[in-house]
């Protein structure tokens, strides 16, 4: 499950509806992880666009992944702007025996960092300002530019 | 016709081009002086599937997607 | 922190408090891990026993390690019964960035299974039942059964 | 005097011995057929930190406590 929200998360009752949702499902690992803005160099927050068809289709192959190894994922994240201490991101596990969901969301965190088409903005001075330095290019990114 | 569009940070409207594959495409937008960068760090999406290659056949009404440098959570 | 409780957790109610405690610590990452009862075997729960003085020890010896990479950890855990699908643990990692948060909760969770004095028995039958099976011998033991 | 407690699931009362070291313990407890699985297994406390050898000399009042094998979570 994928959930994009406008604005900040609100992880306890994200958190509380996935355990929720799972009570029933037999998984004895749950395992969330939740990113929040942290106040430094001076910005006010962060912004965030997304590119909703391509993080979908992105998702559910990690679904599937998820699925080969008896576990689900969920995940939420936030659209446009979050303040300091306010928190933009969940993914979690479920799994029924700890060392899959402990090295599933390592895994997940680190693609859906490397991978997921989310653009990150610091908030600062009144500007939206492109965090290109924490950015990382798209496995493959580059093939239109390269000469004829 | 095939759509074009720039995603996240570059700052640039979508294109209609007639093109029928991506070496086409690249030869384009490598006269916009202001997209060469984008277009060093970029990903490529046709019809929202990232290609690694530029050797894939387009057809009237497909979408290309540039992707730049992404950096989620 | 570590906090024992009798019976089974109110996971939703916990994971809310820890995050909301740490909400202006500037924290980027917060990263639980919950183990809820499975059925299997036949089981109707399961059952804890746990010596307190050692395994607050052993905690706070995880805590300076936790203190020594910016990060801080919360243990939560039940002595007595807990039912199928109920849950008996949490262990949150809290850390700057997400890598240490990662990596911590592996190797703290790990070392919980393999080095905290706390008991598990199977709930079967309406007996208490050691779980042996699953158990691991604490580094260092069987000296007192070395021949002399 | 010293005082021995059995954690979990060995079913034993505490004990309060005279003993001065590790050594003695091991010899008493080596007595007990019925302890002989929980001696090879169990950890050994004394005053509540984990010892891994026997060569701990006691005092009066110290408590020594068997751990046995562990299952958390």
């Amino acid at each position: 499950m994928l959930s994009l929200y406008d604005g900040a998360l609100n992880v306890p009752k994200i958190l509380k509806e996935w355990y929720e949702e799972e009570a029933q499902s037999n998984y004895g690992a749950y395992l969330p992880f939740v990113g929040t803005v942290r106040s430094e160099d001076g910005i006010e927050g962060l912004s965030f666009d997304i590119y909703e068809p391509i993080l979908e289709s992105w998702f559910e192959a990690w679904q599937q992944k998820a699925k080969a190894k008896g576990a689900i994922i969920k995940m939420a994240h936030s659209r446009g702007d979050v303040l300091l201490h306010e928190s933009s991101y969940i993914a979690a596990v479920f799994s029924p025996k700890r060392r899959v969901a402990l090295e599933f969301i390592d895994a997940f965190v680190e693609d859906f960092k490397a991978s997921a088409p989310i653009w990150k903005y610091d908030l600062k001075d009144g500007k939206r300002i492109y965090a290109k330095d924490r950015s990382t290019a798209i496995e493959g990114s580059g093939i239109l530019g390269a000469k004829q | 016709m095939i759509r074009v569009e720039f995603l996240g940070p570059i700052q640039k409207d979508a294109l209609e081009v007639e093109i029928s594959n991506l070496n086409e495409l690249a030869a384009i937008l490598q006269e916009d002086k202001e997209l060469a960068e984008w277009l060093q760090n970029s990903a490529v999406a046709v019809n929202d599937t990232i290609v690694t290659s530029l050797d894939v056949a387009l057809q009237d009404g497909d979408k290309i997607s540039l992707l730049p440098p992404v950096c989620g959570g």
